[in-house]
């Protein structure tokens, strides 16, 4: 397991060949990576706020629950924080198991997770202005299928 | 002596990202009315604590949460990763 | 869309760089990669034989229904054919959309639909013989939640 | 004419991956019964149809399908691909 949290780019090829190679035992591999988006074409940049110390705790947390509801080979979660310009890659997860349901499910459910419990912070700073981005009712009701 | 931690627009209309408190609140509660009182800023930033979350040494809990024995107290607004 | 069937290996960390960089509009990258899996260390290949001009017709024909059904991007699919070791990629999806849930999911949808209905068949080849692989019943029953 | 191929158990099976056929077959229940009738290894081939699949020109069809303007007829097991 790897939980990096850091303000550099990383290398999304790179990161999914490590995390793929020597894998005899697992299957099934997913990834997801989150790209700094803008729909508009006015997006200057992306700041990233975090908690130094609880984010990273947070994301243990997340990862550990995830490998007790599946069975995983790894898990592998990148955030980053700072200034992020538009098509950036901000963060990405990695799964891998045995098949592929339960490596889709995990993959799945810390993309939840981290959405919504990871202390994180996003602030759009456009050409007219800067705006916190506001937390989403369907992210917090993505966790719900998670639960009971 | 409590550290009080404050992040994203908490921060921003708190004007600081950390100090240290002394106090003898005995929930989350108690702590922001005491800090609601001193200033116009953190009034404004506490006025709807619905909009807020708040962890207890680095986890996440809530506002109705006794102090004791806690460290590091934090407020932000809901997170926004991934 | 980029429909590849193969007998070479491919460089999952290249493909994922590739179909990831330069998207300023889609938040969320997925890949799946999967590999041969080796459960008792018995395995010496895996043989995987199609159904030329087939192949590629019924795997355009699932990412086109996977681009229907969902707000999508782009759509990536790599499959090999012929002997492949243990651990190595046999084949890869990606998807990419503007928000996580329907790259998730098209992913999801092109991985069922592939399993069983693209015209491939393995064959284990042990130190102790070979076998074709039988198709499960759960593959089968993966894609009744896609209908209706 | 039409153009029949054999693949994994089937292809093994009956000896050969494709071979042009001659036949007045209305369906490809028709055709199966024809082939089947002609030597043992295609009647061992196709003794259980329902662990069998048929395609028509290169499109998923059934046992019951015609085979009026059918060019390219191909047998194989149910698919395991991914």
């Amino acid at each position: 397991m790897r939980i990096v949290v850091q303000e550099p780019a990383f290398d999304i090829g790179a990161e999914t060949a490590a995390f793929a190679s020597g894998r005899h035992d697992m299957g099934a591999i997913v990834t997801f990576t989150g790209v700094v988006r803008d729909d508009t074409g006015t997006l200057d940049h992306l700041e990233i706020e975090h908690y130094p110390g609880m984010t990273e705790r947070a994301i243990t947390a997340i990862a550990d629950e995830a490998r007790t509801r599946w069975s995983l080979g790894d898990v592998l979660v990148i955030h980053r924080h700072g200034c992020l310009a538009p098509g950036a890659p901000i963060m990405m997860v990695a799964t891998c198991a045995p098949h592929r349901a339960d490596a889709f499910a995990a993959a799945e459910f810390l993309m939840d997770y981290l959405k919504s419990r990871a202390p994180f912070w996003k602030k759009e700073v456009t050409r007219d202005g800067a705006a916190w981005v506001a937390a989403k009712d369907a992210d917090e009701d993505a966790l719900t299928r998670w639960k009971g | 002596m409590i550290d009080v931690l404050y992040f994203a627009w908490v921060r921003e209309r708190i004007g600081l990202p950390k100090e240290k408190v002394e106090t003898s609140a005995a929930t989350v509660a108690d702590l922001v009315a005491e800090l609601s009182a001193r200033e116009e800023r953190y009034a404004l930033a506490f006025s709807d604590t619905s909009a807020l979350r708040v962890a207890l040494d680095q986890d996440l809990s809530d506002f109705d949460a006794p102090l004791a024995g806690v460290r590091e107290v934090a407020f932000f607004p809901p997170m926004t990763g991934g």
